[in-house]
C-alpha cells in the first residue's frame, strides 16, 4: 500500500496531512469563495475535513491493531521541518502522535465533519456563506494543530489560533452589536489564558531546555534530583498551564466568555463546544498530566475548581431559559466534572468523557439549532411547547442527547460521568470523596434541567411561538431594510442581493419542520453515537475502562511514566479506597433517574395537571390545594435553594467574575489616564520632560554608582 | 561633594529664575546681584581646586582671562535667556559669541575664534535680526506678551540646573578620570596648533568623507527651507536666508 | 579617515539619485516631475542589490561591523523602497489648493537623503561622522514632516519634531565631546581602546559615563523611548501619512544603528558583576520596560490610527530595548543573544508597521487621508485586500504565531531568558497581552461594524502593492525566518571595536561571518 | 595629575548648556527658542575646543567646524519654518500650536 514507506513513516506523512487538509480548505475558500464558490463553498469545506477525519480515522485504526510500533515505541514523533532554529534553541513543525493525540484528531475531525455538514443546510444562503466555511476549516486547521504538535510552541500557534478563528466566528454576525462585544470579550478573556501559558511555556524552555513533548515529559523530569532542584519551577509551570487551560475550557474564573459565544451562528457554538476550542484544555492538562502529577497541589486545585464550576454551572442552567445558554451553561459544568476527573488523576476518565460529551454536545446543539431555525430564532423555552408533533427526527435525537447529558442509565454520558466520579470517591486524595459527592449531586441538577428543556419543550401540548416557520431575520439585512434599496450598508455589496433574496424567499412548506437532510442527517448519526459511545468505555478490552481505557492506557510511556489510569508507585493513584464502582453506578443511575422525574414532575405531569384543575375540576380546589402544598414544599426544600444558590452564583457570574476580568482590562486604561497628562500637547512640557528625563537618570547613576 | 559647587549651582538658578522675565524690574537686578555671587562662588570653587594642584605650573596666559571671558560669556548667555526682547536678546548672543571667540584664543583655537565671529556673528545673527524683524512688523518697542512673561520659570530652572548640578558633581568626583589621558597640559602645543593649515589639512586627510557629507546637509537643509517656507504665492523674499550659511 | 569608497556604494547610488531627482524635480513639465518616484525607486532596488553583493571590503579595519553594515543598507534600502511605494503619490500632491506641484522632486531626494544617512550608519568609524549621519537621517525628515502637507497639523507636528530635535541633538553632541574628551580622538577605534583600557583597569571614568549616558539618552529620541518619547504621537499624527510611514522606521532603525555601535565602543563590557558601569544596562532595561508600558497603556486610549500606532511604535522600541539591555551576551550554543533579537525584531517591525500604514494611505477617509477608527469602519467589506493585510500586520504586531512579528517577540523574550532577566522576559509578554487590545480594536472596527460612508481609495496603485508585499514579507517571514534571520543573527555577532583595534588583520571578519544556518 | 585648567572650561560648557536649556524652556518665542539651543552648541563647542587643547589634536576644532556648519544648517531650517507658521498663524508664540495632545 505504501511501496517505499514503512508504516511508520506513513503515519507521520498522514498525520501531517491532517491539519493541511483543512487549511487548503480555508485557503481556497478564503482565495476564491467568493468569486467561484458561492453556495457550494460547504463542497471543499466538507472534502477536506472528511479527508482529515478518514486519515484520522486510519490512523487511531492502525494504533489499534499495533501496527505502528514496535511495542516499546509507544508514540511516534517526528520533525517535519525547522520553524525556528538558532544554535540551542529549536522550533519545530512536527508530529506527535500517541493514543491520545490520535483519539482527539478523530473525534475532533468526525465531530466537525458533521458540523459542516448540518452546517451547509443551516447557513445556507447566508450572507458571507463562504466566508462562514473559510474560518470554521480555519478552525479545525488549528484545532488539530494543537493536538497533533509535538512541542509546546506549535500548541501555542493552535492555541492563540483557535482564540483568533472563535474570534471571528463568535463575531461572525458583526452587524449585532452583542456579537461583537461576545467576540472582543472571548478574545480579551482568553488572552489572559494565553498570556498564562505563554509563561509556561517560556519557564518550561527555561527548565528544560527544549520544547518537545518527548523531552519534557519523559527526560529529565523522571529524575529526583531534577525535581527537587527545581521545585519553585515545577511548581509554576503546572499553574501557569492550569489558568491557560481554564481560559480555553471556561473554568471558573475564566468562564465567562464561554455563554456569551453563542452569539455566533449555532454551528459555531456546537464546534466550540463539543468538539474544538473548549477540549483544547483538557488536552492540555491532560497532555501535561507528567508535570502535573509532580505537583499535586495543582493537580488538586485543578480537581478542587472543576468541581466547583461543575456545580456552579449546573444550578446556574437551572434559572435560564435560553436554550443554547443552558447548554453553555452545561458545557461549563461538563468540563467542570473533566477537570474534576483530571484532577483525581484519572485522563482515562476525563478524556472519555471529553469523547462522550462530543457526541450529545453537538447533538443538542445542532438540535437547538433546528429548533431555532424552525421557531425563527426563537430559543426560550416558556414560548415553546410539544415541539415532539411538529419535529419528530428533532425530538427523538435531543431526547437521546438529553439521556447522555443528564446521564442516564446505559447513554453514553452515564458511563464516562461514572468513570470520573468512581475514580474520585475512589481517589487517594482525602478530599477526592467530597468532590465525587458534590459530583453526584451535580449529575442530579443535570439530570432536572436537562429534561426540563426536553419536557417543556417537547412535550405537552403545542404552543409554537410567534415567529414559527419563518425564517430568522438576518442580521445583515434588517428587516425593511432589504437589500436592492440604496442603503449605504449595502453599497458596493452585490451579491449581497440574491443571497438576501434567497433567504426570504418563501420557501416549500415542509411537512415537518426538521429542516433539510443535510441537517437532520448528521443529528441521527450523533444521536447515535450519544446513546452508544458510552460503551466503548465498558467493552472491546480486558483492561478496566474498556476500549478507551485499554487504548489510551494500553501505551507505557519511556517505561516508567505509564500514561494515566495508573501512574507508578510513589504518585498518586486514581484508586485508592475501596469504595465499589458497581455502587457508584447504581446511585448514580438512580440520581439521573431521580432528577428525570423530578422535572418530568414539574415540567410535564404538573404541568398537565395543574391546566387540567384550571379548566375542569374547579370544586376540588381544596383537595389541589394540599398537592399544591407538595409542590411548595418540594419547591422550598429543593428547588428554591438550589435555584436561589444558583442565582446568587449567577450573581457572582455576572458581577464578581465579569468584575475581575473588567479590572484586568482596566487597570492598564487607568494607568493609561494617569500618564495622559504627560502627552500635554505643549513643545515646552515635552522639552521639561526629556531635560528632567536625563537630568534624573544621570542623578540615578551618580547615585548608584557613587 | 562639592559644597561650593553646589553652592554656585543653586545660586545660578535663583539668580536665573529671578531674572527670567516677569514684568517686575526689581527682581532683575536681585537676580542680578545673586548671579554675580554666584559666579563669585563657582570662582571659589574653582580656585579651590587649583589650589589642590599648586604643585603643577601652567603656562599660557593666566586665569584671570578666563575668568572674565567666562563670566561675560555666562552673562550674555543669562541675558539672551531673559531679554524680554528678542531683538536685545539676539544681540546678547553676539556678546557671547565675541566671548566664545576670547575663550576660543585663549584655547590656542585662533581658526576657530575668527569662523566662529565671522559665521555666527557676521552671517546668522543678522539673518535671525532680519526674521525678528520681519515677525515684529509694529516695530520693536513693545515685546510681545509671549516675551515679556517667560512660561514655567520654576520647572524649566530646576530641571536644567538639577542637569547642571549633577553633571558637575560627577565631574568633582571624577576630576582624576583625565589624568591618564594622554594629552599635555593646555596652550603649550607646538607652533601652528589651531591654525588655519592644521585645521585644513586635518579636515582633507582625515575627515574628507564628512566634509562630502556637510555638503549635502548643507544642500538639502538649503532646499528644505525654501520648500517649507515657500506658498503658492509670490515667495516671500525673505525666505532665502537659509541659502547664507551654506556659502 | 582613508576610505575604501566601494563600501559606501549604496549610499553613493542613493545621494546621487537625490541629486537626480532635485534636478528632475525641477523641470516645468509635469510628466517629466512624475519620473522622480521612479528614479526614487529603482534607485533603492540599486541599492539593494549594492548592498546585497558587497562583501567585506578594505583591510578590515574601517568596516569594523560588516555584517551589521550590510544589514543596515540591505534595511535601508528595502524597506525604503517599500516607504517610496508608500508615498507613491503625496497627499499634497493632488490637493487641489496647491496648483504648484512642484515638491515631487524634492520630497523624494529627501527622502532618499535620509535613508543614505540610515544606510551608512552601521559604517560609520568616527563620531563627527556618526553625528553628520544622524543629522543625514534627521533634517530631511523635519522637511518632510514640515512640508508633507499643508495643514496646520503637520506645522504643529514640525515645529515639535524640529526643535525637540535640536534639543536631543544638543544632549547627544554634549555626550560626543565628552567622549572625545574621554578618549582624545573622535576615531571609534581610539575610543573603543580607551573604553577598553579604563574597564580593564576596573573603572569608567566619569568623563566617559557622562558622554556615554547622554549619547545613549539623545540618541533615544530617534527611536522614540522614554525620557526622549514625548514628540512621537503629535509628530505621527500630525505628519502626512506617508511621511508616518517613514518616520515609523527610519529614524527609528537609526537609532537602533547608533546605538548598538555607540555600545560597541565600551565593547559590551559595561554588565556582570563588579565591572564599572554595572548600572548602565540595568539603566537600559528600566528604560525599556518603562517605554514598554508607557506607549501601550496611552495607545489603549486612542481613537486616531496614526496617533495609536505612534504609541505601538513606542511601545516596539521598548521590546528592542530589551534586546539591546542584554546585550550580545549569549549562552554556548545559542545563536541567538539580545543584539540579534533586536536586529530581527526591527526588520519585522519595519515591515509590519510599514505595511500598516501603506494599507492606511491607500484608504482615504471622508475628507483626508484615513485615521480615524471610524474612518475605516467596515472597510473589510469592500476593500478585502487592503484590510486583509492592514489586520495581518496589526495581527504580526500583536505577536501572532505564523506572523514575522511573532518570532521577533520571541527572539526577544529568548535572548531575555538566556540572560538569565526572566523577569524582563515575563513583562514583554504582558505588555503584548495589553498590545493586543488597542490592535484588535483596529481589526474590529474594520471587520466586524458597517461602513458609514462609501470609500475613497488612492487612485495610485503604488501603496497597495506596497501593502501587499510588506504583507507578504510578514507572513513569509514568519514561516521561513531562515534568511531575515541569518542576516540578523550574523549582524548581532559583533565584534567590539576594541578587539578589532588591537588586531586589524582579517580575523575579526572571520569572526563575524554568519554562522550557518542551524537545520 | 588632574588638570583644573581643563575642567574649569568644561564646567563653563556645561553652564553655558544649561542656561540654553533654561531658554529652550522658558522661552515661547520660537526664534528665542532656537537661539536657545546656540547657546547650548556654544557650550558643547566650548567643551570640544577644550579637549582638543588639552589633548593637543585638531580633532575637536574639526568637530566644532561641522558643528558650526550643522548649526548654520539647522537655523536655516528653523527661520525657513518660523516664516511658514508665523504667516499662518501671525504670531511667534510657540504656544499657538498645541493642538494635538493626549
Amino acid at each position: 500500500m505504501y511501496p517505499s514507506w514503512t508504516p511508520h513513516e506513513a503515519a507521520i506523512i498522514f498525520s501531517a496531512l491532517i491539519p493541511a487538509f483543512p487549511l487548503g480548505a480555508a485557503i481556497v475558500l478564503a482565495l476564491l469563495g467568493a468569486k467561484w464558490f458561492k453556495k457550494s463553498s460547504h463542497v471543499p469545506a466538507i472534502i477536506g475535513v472528511s479527508l482529515s477525519f478518514f486519515i484520522a480515522l486510519k490512523l487511531l485504526l492502525m494504533f489499534q491493531f499495533g501496527q505502528l510500533a514496535a511495542p516499546n515505541a509507544t508514540y511516534i514523533q517526528s520533525d517535519l521541518w525547522t520553524w525556528i532554529g538558532a544554535g540551542g534553541f529549536k522550533a519545530s513543525v512536527g508530529i506527535f502522535l500517541d493514543p491520545l493525540s490520535c483519539l482527539f484528531a478523530a473525534f475532533v475531525t468526525g465531530i466537525s465533519l458533521l458540523i459542516f455538514i448540518y452546517s451547509s443546510g443551516y447557513m445556507e444562503g447566508d450572507y458571507g456563506y463562504f466566508r462562514f466555511f473559510a474560518y470554521m476549516s480555519l478552525f479545525v486547521f488549528f484545532m488539530t494543530t494543537l493536538v497533533l504538535a509535538n512541542n509546546f510552541l506549535l500548541v501555542y500557534l493552535g492555541w492563540e489560533g483557535v482564540g483568533l478563528a472563535s474570534y471571528l466566528l463568535i463575531g461572525y454576525y458583526y452587524p449585532r452589536p452583542a456579537a461583537r462585544d461576545a467576540a472582543t470579550k472571548a478574545f480579551i478573556t482568553n488572552r489572559v489564558g494565553d498570556t498564562c501559558f505563554a509563561i509556561a511555556v517560556l519557564m518550561i524552555y527555561l527548565t528544560f531546555h527544549s520544547l518537545k513533548f518527548s523531552h519534557v515529559f519523559y527526560g529529565s523530569l523522571q529524575s529526583p534530583a531534577f525535581r527537587a532542584a527545581h521545585r519553585t519551577v515545577l511548581f509554576w509551570i503546572p499553574l501557569l498551564l492550569m489558568f491557560g487551560a481554564f481560559a480555553k475550557s471556561a473554568q471558573f474564573p475564566l468562564h465567562v466568555w464561554l455563554p456569551d459565544a453563542m452569539e455566533g451562528p449555532t454551528p459555531v457554538s456546537a464546534l466550540i463546544h463539543a468538539a474544538t476550542m473548549v477540549t483544547a484544555g483538557v488536552y492540555l492538562i491532560a497532555r501535561c498530566l507528567p508535570l502535573f502529577l509532580h505537583d499535586l497541589p495543582v493537580l488538586h486545585l485543578v480537581g478542587l475548581i472543576g468541581c466547583f464550576t461543575a456545580f456552579m454551572a449546573a444550578t446556574i442552567a437551572m434559572c435560564q431559559y435560553d436554550m443554547k445558554r443552558i447548554w453553555a451553561y452545561s458545557t461549563i459544568s461538563q468540563l467542570g466534572y473533566m477537570f474534576l476527573g483530571l484532577g483525581v488523576a484519572t485522563g482515562t476518565g476525563a478524556v472519555f468523557h471529553v469523547f462522550t460529551h462530543a457526541f450529545f454536545k453537538a447533538l443538542l446543539f445542532l438540535a437547538t439549532g433546528s429548533v431555532m431555525h424552525a421557531m425563527g430564532g426563537e430559543l426560550d423555552i416558556r414560548k415553546m411547547s410539544g415541539l415532539r408533533k411538529k419535529m419528530p427526527i428533532t425530538a427523538i435525537c435531543i431526547l437521546m442527547g438529553c439521556l447522555a447529558l443528564s446521564g442516564f442509565p446505559g447513554w453514553s454520558g452515564f458511563f464516562s460521568k461514572d468513570d470520573i466520579l468512581s475514580a474520585a470517591m475512589n481517589s487517594t486524595w482525602r478530599f477526592g470523596p467530597w468532590l465525587a459527592v458534590v459530583g453526584l449531586l451535580t449529575a442530579l441538577i443535570t439530570a432536572y434541567y436537562t429534561f426540563r428543556v426536553f419536557f417543556r419543550v417537547f412535550t405537552g401540548e403545542l404552543i409554537l411561538p410567534a415567529t414559527a416557520g419563518q425564517h430568522e431575520s438576518s442580521p445583515f439585512f434588517p428587516p425593511g431594510d432589504l437589500p436592492g434599496g440604496e442603503h449605504a450598508v449595502n453599497h458596493g455589496r452585490p451579491a449581497a442581493g440574491d443571497a438576501a433574496k434567497d433567504r426570504h424567499a418563501p420557501a416549500k412548506k415542509p411537512r415537518s419542520l426538521d429542516g433539510a437532510p443535510a441537517m437532520w442527517l448528521p443529528l441521527i448519526v450523533l444521536a447515535i453515537g450519544a446513546t452508544f459511545a458510552g460503551y466503548l468505555g465498558v467493552f472491546g478490552s480486558h483492561a478496566p475502562g474498556g476500549w478507551i481505557g485499554g487504548f489510551l492506557g494500553r501505551v507505557p510511556l519511556n517505561g516508567t511514566i505509564r500514561y494515566v489510569p495508573t501512574p507508578p508507585a510513589g504518585l498518586p493513584q486514581p484508586v485508592g479506597g475501596h469504595v465499589n464502582p458497581i455502587l457508584i453506578m447504581i446511585i448514580g443511575a438512580a440520581l439521573a433517574v431521580l432528577g428525570v422525574l423530578i422535572a418530568a414532575y414539574f415540567h410535564r405531569i404538573n404541568r398537565q395537571a395543574a391546566a387540567k384543575v384550571a379548566v375542569v375540576l374547579r370544586p376540588l380546589v381544596h383537595f389541589l390545594e394540599n398537592k399544591w402544598y407538595i409542590d411548595e414544599l418540594y419547591h422550598y426544600t429543593l428547588v428554591r435553594p438550589l435555584r436561589f444558590s444558583g442565582y446568587i452564583l449567577s450573581l457572582m457570574d455576572r458581577f464578581i467574575v465579569d468584575g475581575l476580568v473588567f479590572v484586568i482590562g482596566f487597570i492598564p486604561q487607568l494607568a493609561g489616564f494617569t500618564i495622559k497628562p504627560t502627552e500635554s500637547g505643549r513643545l515646552r512640557y515635552y522639552g521639561i520632560g526629556m531635560v528632567a528625563g536625563v537630568a534624573v537618570v544621570l542623578l540615578g547613576v551618580l547615585y548608584l554608582l557613587r | 561633594m562639592d559644597y561650593t559647587l553646589i553652592l554656585a549651582t543653586a545660586l545660578g538658578a535663583i539668580s536665573l529664575y529671578l531674572m527670567l522675565p516677569r514684568g517686575r524690574a526689581a527682581l532683575v537686578k536681585l537676580g542680578a546681584l545673586i548671579g554675580v555671587l554666584a559666579l563669585g562662588a563657582g570662582l571659589l570653587g574653582w580656585f579651590h581646586w587649583t589650589a589642590q594642584e599648586q604643585a603643577v605650573h601652567y603656562p599660557g596666559p593666566p586665569a584671570i582671562f578666563f575668568y572674565i571671558f567666562a563670566a561675560i560669556a555666562l552673562a550674555s548667555a543669562a541675558g539672551v535667556v531673559c531679554h524680554p526682547r528678542p531683538l536685545y536678546a539676539a544681540l546678547y548672543f553676539v556678546l557671547l559669541t565675541l566671548a566664545a571667540a576670547a575663550l576660543f584664543l585663549l584655547l590656542r583655537a585662533e581658526f576657530i575664534a575668527v569662523v566662529l565671529i565671522i559665521i555666527y556673528a557676521g552671517a546668522i545673527l543678522v539673518t535671525y535680526v532680519f526674521v525678528i524683524m520681519l515677525a515684529s512688523p509694529g516695530g520693536e518697542i513693545p515685546a510681545a506678551d509671549y516675551d515679556r512673561i517667560s512660561a514655567d520659570p520654576l520647572a524649566a530652572v530646576l530641571v536644567s540646573f538639577l542637569l547642571l548640578g549633577t553633571i558637575l558633581q560627577m565631574m568633582s568626583y571624577g576630576q582624576a578620570a583625565l589624568a591618564h589621558g594622554p594629552g599635555a597640559v593646555p596652550a603649550a602645543g607646538p607652533a601652528g596648533f589651531g591654525g588655519m593649515g592644521m585645521l585644513g589639512a586635518n579636515l582633507y586627510s582625515h575627515y574628507a568623507l564628512p566634509l562630502e557629507l556637510a555638503g549635502v546637509l548643507l544642500t538639502v537643509s538649503l532646499v528644505g527651507a525654501v520648500m517649507i517656507a515657500r506658498k503658492n504665492e509670490p515667495p516671500v523674499r525673505m525666505l532665502d536666508s537659509g541659502e547664507i550659511p551654506a556659502e | 579617515m582613508n576610505i575604501n569608497l566601494q563600501g559606501l556604494c549604496p549610499e553613493i547610488i542613493m545621494l546621487s539619485a537625490a541629486a537626480l531627482v532635485l534636478l528632475v524635480g525641477l523641470c516645468p513639465r509635469d510628466g517629466v516631475r512624475r519620473s522622480s518616484q521612479w528614479i526614487a525607486a529603482i534607485s533603492l532596488v540599486l541599492a539593494f542589490i549594492a548592498a546585497w553583493n558587497l562583501g567585506p571590503i578594505g583591510d578590515g579595519r574601517h568596516w569594523t561591523l560588516w555584517p551589521l553594515a550590510t544589514y543596515d543598507s540591505l534595511l535601508a534600502s528595502g524597506i525604503g523602497l517599500l516607504t517610496v511605494l508608500a508615498s507613491w503619490d503625496m497627499p499634497f500632491l493632488d490637493d487641489p489648493a496647491q496648483s504648484d506641484k512642484a515638491y515631487r522632486g524634492e520630497f523624494f531626494a529627501m527622502l532618499l537623503c535620509s535613508l543614505a544617512g540610515l544606510s551608512m550608519m552601521a559604517k560609520v568609524n568616527d563620531l563627527i561622522w556618526l553625528f553628520l549621519a544622524l543629522e543625514l537621517v534627521s533634517i530631511p525628515t523635519y522637511i518632510m514632516v514640515a512640508a508633507g502637507r499643508g495643514n496646520a497639523a503637520a506645522q504643529e507636528a514640525g515645529v515639535k519634531y524640529f526643535f525637540l530635535g535640536a534639543l536631543s541633538a544638543a544632549i547627544y553632541l554634549f555626550g560626543f565631546s565628552y567622549l572625545y574628551g574621554f578618549a582624545g580622538s573622535t576615531r571609534f577605534t581610539a575610543i573603543a581602546a580607551a573604553f577598553h583600557s579604563a574597564l580593564a583597569g576596573g573603572h569608567l571614568p566619569y568623563v566617559a559615563l557622562i558622554g556615554l549616558l547622554m549619547v545613549v539618552i539623545g540618541i533615544s529620541y530617534k527611536i522614540a523611548a522614554v525620557p526622549l518619547h514625548y514628540y512621537a504621537p503629535d509628530v505621527y499624527q500630525g505628519a502626512a501619512t506617508p511621511v508616518t510611514a517613514f518616520l515609523s522606521f527610519t529614524p527609528k532603525a537609526a537609532g537602533f544603528f547608533a546605538l548598538i555601535i555607540v555600545f560597541n565602543l565600551t565593547g559590551w563590557k559595561l554588565s556582570g558583576p563588579g565591572a564599572p558601569g554595572h548600572v548602565l544596562p540595568d539603566l537600559l532595561m528600566v528604560l525599556a520596560v518603562l517605554t514598554m508600558f508607557i506607549g501601550n497603556v496611552l495607545a489603549l486610549l486612542q481613537r486616531n490610527i496614526k496617533r495609536l500606532l505612534a504609541y505601538s511604535s513606542i511601545a516596539n522600541s521598548g521590546y528592542m530595548l530589551v534586546g539591546l539591555a542584554v546585550g550580545p551576551v549569549r549562552p554556548a550554543g545559542s545563536a541567538i543573544n539580545g543584539l540579534s533579537a533586536t536586529l530581527f525584531y526591527l526588520g519585522a517591525y519595519s515591515l509590519m508597521t510599514v505595511g500598516a500604514f501603506a494599507a492606511l494611505i491607500y484608504l482615504q477617509g471622508k475628507t483626508d487621508a484615513a485615521e480615524d477608527l471610524d474612518d475605516i469602519a467596515g472597510v473589510a467589506g469592500e476593500h478585502p485586500l487592503a484590510a486583509a493585510s492592514m489586520a495581518v500586520c496589526l495581527f504580526s504586531l500583536i505577536g501572532m504565531p505564523g506572523t514575522v512579528g511573532f518570532l521577533g517577540k520571541l527572539f526577544i523574550i529568548q535572548a531575555a531568558l538566556a540572560a538569565n532577566h526572566p523577569l524582563l522576559a515575563v513583562l514583554v509578554v504582558i505588555n503584548a497581552a495589553i498590545a493586543a487590545a488597542y490592535y484588535l480594536r483596529i481589526v474590529a472596527a474594520m471587520y466586524l461594524r458597517d461602513a458609514w460612508t462609501p470609500f475613497t481609495v488612492r487612485r495610485s496603485l503604488a501603496p497597495p502593492f506596497a501593502a501587499a508585499l510588506a504583507t507578504v514579507l510578514v507572513i513569509f517571514f514568519g514561516i521561513f525566518p531562515a534568511q531575515l534571520f541569518q542576516q540578523s543573527s550574523a549582524s548581532g555577532q559583533v565584534v567590539p571595536t576594541a578587539v578589532i583595534s588591537h588586531k586589524p588583520a582579517p580575523v575579526p571578519l572571520a569572526a563575524a561571518r554568519p554562522p550557518a544556518y542551524p537545520q | 595629575m588632574s588638570n583644573p585648567v581643563l575642567y574649569r572650561y568644561l564646567a563653563l560648557g556645561a553652564a553655558l548648556f544649561a542656561v540654553g536649556l533654561v531658554g529652550f524652556l522658558t522661552r515661547r518665542n520660537m526664534i528665542m527658542i532656537f537661539l536657545s539651543t546656540e547657546i547650548m552648541f556654544q557650550g558643547i563647542a566650548i567643551n570640544l575646543i577644550a579637549f582638543s587643547c588639552y589633548h593637543q589634536n585638531a580633532a575637536g576644532q574639526s568637530f566644532v567646524i561641522f558643528l558650526l556648519t550643522i548649526a548654520a544648517a539647522e537655523a536655516s531650517l528653523a527661520l525657513g519654518l518660523v516664516v511658514m507658521l508665523f504667516r499662518r498663524r501671525e504670531t511667534l508664540n510657540v504656544d499657538a500650536w498645541s493642538d494635538m495632545q493626549g
